[in-house]
């Protein structure tokens, strides 16, 4: 939207959508929270901003794809195989195990030797990564076109969990049945005519049959009105079940992350790397086995946000699908304070509440600039991000 | 007058008070000393001086004018330059840029001269870096004015720190630990040279340092902190027999 | 001393030697319309800049093996005139201004006609450095509609916006009897704003009602919730989805997830692609778009094509890109052949804009006095579940004003 | 001593070149040639400037495209509207933007240099990228900047020696503020910004000058781009633009100017030379991709394993990329063999980012400060590379 216009329409704000739009937030946020996590933990124990770690989040998708087809469930396929909740499985410890792997190849060979260098260029080696995995990845991984994991191998893919906040006006029951018997009958009297013409399109009728579909399609709008002004007559939070199952796993995935990091003997050695690297080297700490270790957790992380939003939002994959994710979740990670974990999940809800806020209020063309405002404003009051400590450096 | 004043400056981080209450005078033309137990705020002491941190309460004064809340560089302006505890030197620098960067507070023309490269800004280049050549020799320095400041040896980088201090041309020099690391003959020579900056250079030295035949061969004047408070205060002499000096570095007599 | 004076000497050279040059041309400014360039030897060379990397590349790669396709048909069958025609591919790595490198690069290799971009945004640089070359450019799929005030000898083979949004207004408004319709758009990409514009003006000018607009970035978004669940509190009949089939798949599959159902999907000829089907789920099946051809038609031009095409690479084109930009090469050739005397940059645009009613794979192609727009028909489809489109209703250029 | 001459001489020498790079760019005759060393130009001032930011003040600045797209979109709207009746033309008005574009920009760079006092490291890093992006959304949903399709920009003005003398005058403000004594503070906050503040350095001015400068510089090159192009679109100001300049200014060598004007002068010609190269088969692309990684394995090993003196470290080097070359051609032989690797053909221009990227990792491994170092050129350098070899040759024969 035009500034100019926009500031002249001013907001048309719909209070009716608001606590489903903070859930849609939230549901958006989860995912950026899991990639967040992976940045967030290479950068606390190696102060390295791991730009592929987007490319990893889209190689993750890729094996969800390839798992996938290996399932039955391939482009082509006209018969499909029963869809069960342990394909999924299947698909996401896939990911999560082949991006582990990639995470921990790209810190061996790309990162390093970069060690003892200047963080930056080991920053530019990370960029090299990325562009690498992108473009030599097109030549490849199959993208053109761009692939899409199918829906039918989500066993819960119609199904809206439905958690009725105001219950509906049940009058208009009946009325929609009226008015949909008018449309059968409508609808009927098309099919009719077009047996009786020997069309096979609808659109090839003659006038009277075109009278006929326009009768016809004013009962479809009237169906349509009713239906919606039934379902406006209560309010209802609408969750769909595959990004509840999203949700529900990012969540349980960081509670074992915060377990291993907090409760674990690798968690205890994670931490003391990232407060000091050389000291917790000095106390016997196996630096470079802990480093391998992160980059694993937090590639495999990345990898199941990958395989869940591949699979259940329909997203084509081509090789650049890391890239926006990726940008947007280091955004999160900043956020909440880079190097924190509690603090990427925080950055990442907040995020996700904030961009639906955004289209929330009409300004949905603004969605991608609000993150950055956001963490802008943050960051002029906390320079350290939300939960971050912004440290005093000694002097 | 005194030339430096501290009135019960005071600075607390979160539940911790590091400098408690603690008030001294610095005349001019004093070889002033800082001494204490390790953690005992001698430190922030400087850094509260220069601006690095703001005093929770308490007042300290430059030549009566009101120190806390100035930054750092107008802190250098306005008079006073410091040296660091752990070494803070320009380290890709070579040694004279070091000492010019320093020099360059006194500078007069503008950026846009040094942009267009004309004769003044070349002219005044030249000054400056001759005005550190000086500098470097006093220190010993001029041998290894082009060599980049960190392959020097750990004294030479103490004396480019001390160099880079009095090239501010300040009216108070602040030495955290100079004689640090530095062997007997080493540090005699820094005696030496501590004093000519006092004598040749009209600049009052304040200095914090934990080797005590260096300090009490040096100072006129001492204070002692200890946690954070002033324990003791006056000449050499006085310090050493003091009782809750002795106890506060040896701890209590059993 | 000597040998700063021979600095002096130096420097001085350096600098009259610059001025000398600097007097003799080195200030020129505006290049008019140029020359062009003329084929010489036994080879004629046409040149395709698609995006052969980045972000659009699956209608870059199907864009390059329609060329192909063509000119290896060519080829086979002698050459034009006895002269073989050499393809030339540079890749505009999705960007506009690497696009307009290639061209140029094409161009001085010896091009005589440019063929390519899908994206307008690119065509319109391309369009520029052609222009000032006095090279004519067959765009393939760059709809936009200003594309073609960029120079005299700017050609596309495929329709524009502004007859492809109308169509959809109008079969929206009169065929699906929608009385109420929001639109999503791409704020990203050139194409889909130009389109939700036309479909804008041209279904509030049939009397319907544009009840919202909502908009995305392609590639910076996964979860449509937020903007579906807008449009699902301003009731709309239909949907206007002006995006690529890449976005568009999944705001069709989670419309149906946030309980935005009972409404109609239309687009338009971005959607084209086999793999939409799969990424838009059972959701997408019954929406309709405008597209330039199907494959499902029983023209003889769709099946050679596709025929070929299977022999060639073994599947069919992944978009519709591969026939339009088949089409762009046979009308470039056909030209070619027209020519009398030398093959040149100046002779082919000339035969160009003679073209008359080729029988391309997407529908007749006439460029005489048509200033570059061929006024060609829209095919509107209907998805099957299946996954194949099937043709419901053509609309003429006159049909809608 | 001889100031004015030296003065008067170098600044026509500079004119000069200018002419005559411009004179050689319309010589060729070809417009893609010219294109190319016109934009090779403006990514000369896009890596100085940055330089100046991120090389020499130390200001991790990721978003550099955005100063650039300032530049470019205000100077391309202000020409639009009031070329026509503002009664200048020609070389003129196009100063007259550049100007623009330059306190355009440098008001954007204000903006985020402002932040930058109370930010450190990745931090900055960060708002100066999402800064690019807001400008980048902000400009994509304008009508009257054309949203993302993009804008005309008329007239155009394609003076190719006055982009370059623009890059040699980005050049020359960078090096004679590094060659006063006003150049050490910039330097001294990239070293250590606490003590450069207690030896007087005005940390926060010292930041807001460099981004004002560097952005500044960047909003010119906008201006030139844009009128040299006369169409701009959001999409040409994307975020690996910024990724880009940054990655010239690095693979330089953070701080030298010499490097950064090199490396971008080399990173933009790399992808566009590649066109020229011919289809590779799958066998020879396997058997590159491993003799490569082969031969940056061995060069890391002699680098850090290795002390002798530069000269046997070089041939050592020599030997093994030379190695590693045969091997490559020995290797794509024998893989050619394998029908699958023999008839898998890439055309060049689609491995054309494969490589780039390939090569830029490669140079961050074997040569992580960049390409120059902190090295600078400089007539003394070169004299004493020329007077080394004058004794050396006096000293054998």
């Amino acid at each position: 939207m035009d500034l100019g216009t926009a500031f002249a329409a001013g907001l048309q704000l719909d209070f009716a959508n608001l606590p489903q739009q903070l859930v849609n937030g939230i549901l958006l946020g989860s995912i950026y929270a899991l990639i967040a996590l992976g940045y967030t933990m290479v950068y606390g124990v190696l102060r390295l901003i791991n730009f592929a770690h987007g490319e990893v989040f889209m190689l993750g998708a890729y094996m969800a794809l390839f798992v996938s087809w290996w399932l039955g469930y391939s482009p082509t396929a006209t018969t499909l195989g029963q869809s069960s909740w342990v394909n999924l499985l299947m698909m996401l410890v896939a990911s999560m195990v082949v991006c582990a792997i990639i995470g921990m190849l790209i810190e061996l060979f790309a990162y390093r030797p970069m060690r003892s260098q200047p963080r930056i260029a080991s920053l530019i080696t990370a960029i090299g990564v990325s562009l690498m995995l992108q473009y030599a990845g097109a030549l490849f991984l199959p993208n053109s076109p761009p692939q899409p994991i199918r829906e039918e191998i989500n066993p819960y893919r119609n199904e809206v969990l439905q958690i009725p906040l105001k219950p509906r006006d049940t009058t208009f029951i009946e009325k929609i049945k009226v008015e949909e018997a008018e449309f059968n009958a409508a609808e009927a009297a098309v099919k009719a005519r077009m047996e009786t013409e020997g069309v096979k399109s609808e659109f090839d009728l003659s006038p009277e049959g075109r009278l006929l579909r326009e009768t016809r399609n004013d009962e479809r709008n009237d169906v349509t009105n009713m239906k919606s002004e039934y379902e406006r007559s209560g309010v209802s939070l609408l969750i769909p079940y595959g990004q509840l199952i999203m949700f529900v796993t990012a969540l349980a995935l960081m509670l074992i992350l915060r377990h291993i990091v907090m409760n674990t003997k690798p968690g205890r050695a994670m931490r003391a790397v990232s407060l000091d690297f050389d000291s917790a080297s000095l106390m016997g700490v196996n630096v470079n086995r802990i480093v391998t270790l992160t980059f694993a957790i937090g590639s495999a992380l990345a990898g199941a946000g990958a395989m869940m939003s591949a699979t259940f939002l329909g997203l084509s994959l081509t090789t650049f699908f890391g890239v926006q994710p990726g940008v947007k979740a280091f955004v999160a990670a900043v956020l909440g304070g880079i190097g924190n974990i509690p603090g990427a999940v925080l950055g990442g809800l907040l995020m996700g509440v904030a961009e639906t806020l955004v289209v929330w209020s009409g300004y949905g063309d603004y969605k991608d600039a609000i993150a950055f405002v956001i963490l802008i404003a943050v960051l002029l009051f906390r320079p350290g991000g939300l939960l971050g400590s912004s440290k005093v450096e000694k002097v | 007058m005194s030339l430096l004043e501290l009135n019960n400056a005071t600075i607390k981080f979160g539940g911790l008070v590091a400098v408690n209450d603690v008030s001294f005078a610095v005349s001019k033309g004093d070889l002033f000393g800082l001494i204490g137990p390790n953690g005992a705020g001698k430190t922030t002491c400087f850094n509260l001086i220069t601006g690095v941190y703001k005093p929770t309460s308490g007042s300290i004064k430059f030549k009566g004018r009101e120190l806390s809340g100035t930054p750092s560089n107008k802190v250098a302006q306005l008079g006073i330059a410091r040296t660091f505890q752990n070494i803070r030197l320009f380290k890709a620098l070579s040694v004279l840029e070091n000492v010019v960067v320093a020099a360059f507070l006194r500078h007069r023309v503008g950026l846009a001269s040094a942009i267009a490269d004309l004769p003044n800004s070349i002219r005044e280049t030249q000054e400056l870096k001759d005005q550190a050549m000086a500098l470097l020799e006093v220190l010993h320095l001029d041998k290894v004015a082009h060599t980049r400041s960190c392959d020097l040896p750990y004294g030479m980088q103490r004396r480019l720190e001390i160099a880079r201090a009095m090239a501010t041309q300040p009216e108070l020099l602040l030495l955290d630990e100079p004689a640090a690391g530095m062997n007997p003959q080493e540090s005699d020579d820094l005696l030496r040279v501590v004093r000519q900056i006092r004598d040749q250079f009209n600049m009052t030295v304040l200095l914090i340092e934990h080797d005590m035949r260096f300090v009490m061969n040096l100072c006129e004047k001492i204070v002692v902190l200890d946690h954070g408070c002033e324990i003791a205060q006056g000449p050499p002499e006085a310090i050493r027999s003091n009782p809750k000096v002795i106890e506060a570095y040896l701890g209590e007599p059993v | 001393m000597k040998r700063r004076s021979f600095l002096y000497i130096a420097l001085g050279a350096v600098f009259g030697a610059g001025i000398l040059a600097g007097c003799s041309g080195g200030g020129s400014s505006e290049s008019g319309g140029g020359t062009g360039t003329t084929a010489t030897g036994d080879s004629i060379k046409i040149g395709l800049v698609a995006s052969l990397n980045g972000d659009q590349r699956p209608w870059g790669v199907d864009s390059e093996r329609g060329v192909r396709l063509l000119v290896d048909q060519i080829n086979e069958a002698g050459g034009v005139n006895g002269k073989k025609i050499e393809l030339l591919v540079g890749d505009s790595n999705s960007d506009p201004q690497i696009g307009k490198s290639a061209t140029e690069k094409l161009i001085s290799d010896g091009a005589v006609v440019v063929l390519g971009e899908v994206a307008s945004g690119i065509t319109a640089q391309m369009a520029i450095a052609c222009t000032e070359k006095g090279i004519p450019l067959v765009a393939i799929g760059a709809t936009r509609d200003d594309i073609s005030d960029k120079g005299p000898d700017i050609f596309r083979v495929c329709y524009r916006d502004s007859f492809q949004g109308p169509v959809m207004a109008k079969f929206a408004f009169e065929e699906l009897g929608l009385k109420r319709v929001a639109l999503m758009t791409d704020k990203k990409i050139p194409y889909s704003t130009g389109l939700s514009n036309s479909f804008r003006d041209y279904y509030a000018m049939l009397g319907g009602e544009i009840v919202d607009e909502q908009f995305y970035e392609g590639g910076a978004s996964t979860q449509f919730n937020a903007q579906l669940t807008n449009l699902k509190g301003k009731n709309p009949d239909g949907v206007f989805l002006s995006g690529y089939f890449t976005e568009v798949g999944p705001i069709v599959r989670q419309a149906s997830q946030v309980g935005l159902t009972n409404v109609k999907f239309m687009g338009g000829d971005g959607w084209d692609s086999k793999e939409i089907i799969n990424s838009g789920g059972e959701a997408i099946v019954g929406g309709y778009f405008c597209n330039h051809y199907s494959d499902q038609e029983d023209r003889p031009e769709v099946k050679a094509f596709l025929d070929a095409f299977v022999a060639k690479y073994n599947e069919r084109p992944g978009t519709t890109m591969g026939a339009l930009a088949y089409d762009a090469a046979a009308v470039a050739v056909e030209a070619i052949k027209a020519v009398t005397g030398d093959v040149s940059s100046k002779s082919v645009a000339g035969a160009l804009h003679n073209l008359e009613n080729y029988k391309g794979v997407s529908g007749d192609i006439t460029f005489k006095g048509q200033g570059g727009n061929p006024p060609k028909r829209a095919l509107v489809v209907e998805l099957q579940a299946d996954g194949t489109q099937k043709p419901v209703k053509a609309y003429a250029p006159t049909d809608v004003k | 001593m001889k100031y004015w001459p030296t003065r008067v001489v170098s600044i026509l020498a500079g004119l000069g070149a200018c002419f005559l790079i411009s004179a050689a760019a319309d010589a060729s005759g070809n417009d893609y040639t010219k294109r190319l060393v016109v934009l090779a130009g403006v990514w000369v001032i896009l890596s100085v400037s940055l330089n100046l930011i991120n090389g020499i003040t130390g200001q991790f600045s990721i978003g550099h495209a955005a100063f650039w797209q300032v530049g470019a979109y205000s100077a391309g709207i202000i020409s639009v509207q009031h070329y026509a009746n503002s009664g200048i033309t020609g070389l003129p008005w196009l100063l007259l933007m550049m100007v623009a574009g330059a306190i355009f920009a440098a008001l954007a760079g204000l903006v985020v240099g402002l932040p930058s006092l109370r930010l450190r490291g990745d931090y900055l890093a960060i708002v100066t990228l999402g800064f690019g992006e807001i400008i980048r959304i902000i400009v994509q949903n304008q009508k009257p900047l054309g949203e993302a399709y993009g804008m005309n920009v008329s007239p155009k003005f394609q003076f190719t020696w006055l982009v370059w003398l623009t890059a040699f005058a980005a050049i020359a403000i960078c090096r004679n503020l590094l060659k006063s004594a006003h150049g050490l503070p910039f330097l001294a906050v990239r070293e250590d910004e606490v003590a450069a503040s207690a030896m007087g350095v005005n940390v926060t001015r010292v930041k807001v000058t460099a981004f004002l400068i560097g952005s500044a510089l960047a909003g010119v090159a906008g201006a030139l781009f844009a009128h040299y192009e006369g169409f701009i679109s959001p999409q040409q100001f994307r975020m690996e633009q910024s990724f880009i300049i940054l990655t010239m200014v690095v693979l330089g060598g953070t701080g030298s100017i010499t490097g950064s004007v090199l490396a971008a002068v080399a990173l933009f010609y790399l992808p566009e030379k590649l066109r020229d190269m011919g289809p590779v088969t799958g066998g020879q692309l396997l058997a590159g991709t491993f003799a490569t990684v082969l031969a940056v394995y061995l060069v890391k090993r002699v680098i850090d394993h290795f002390h002798g003196t530069k000269k046997e470290a070089a041939i050592r080097h020599l030997g093994i990329v030379l190695g590693c070359m045969a091997l490559s051609f020995v290797l794509s032989i024998v893989l050619n063999q394998v029908p699958v690797l023999a008839s898998a053909r890439y055309e060049a221009e689609k491995l054309r980012m494969v490589i780039f990227s390939g090569v830029l990792i490669i140079l961050m491994l074997v040569r992580p400060q960049g390409l120059l170092g902190h090295a600078e050129f400089s007539w003394e350098w070169l004299k004493r590379v020329l007077g080394q070899r004058r004794s050396e040759a006096a000293q054998t024969s």
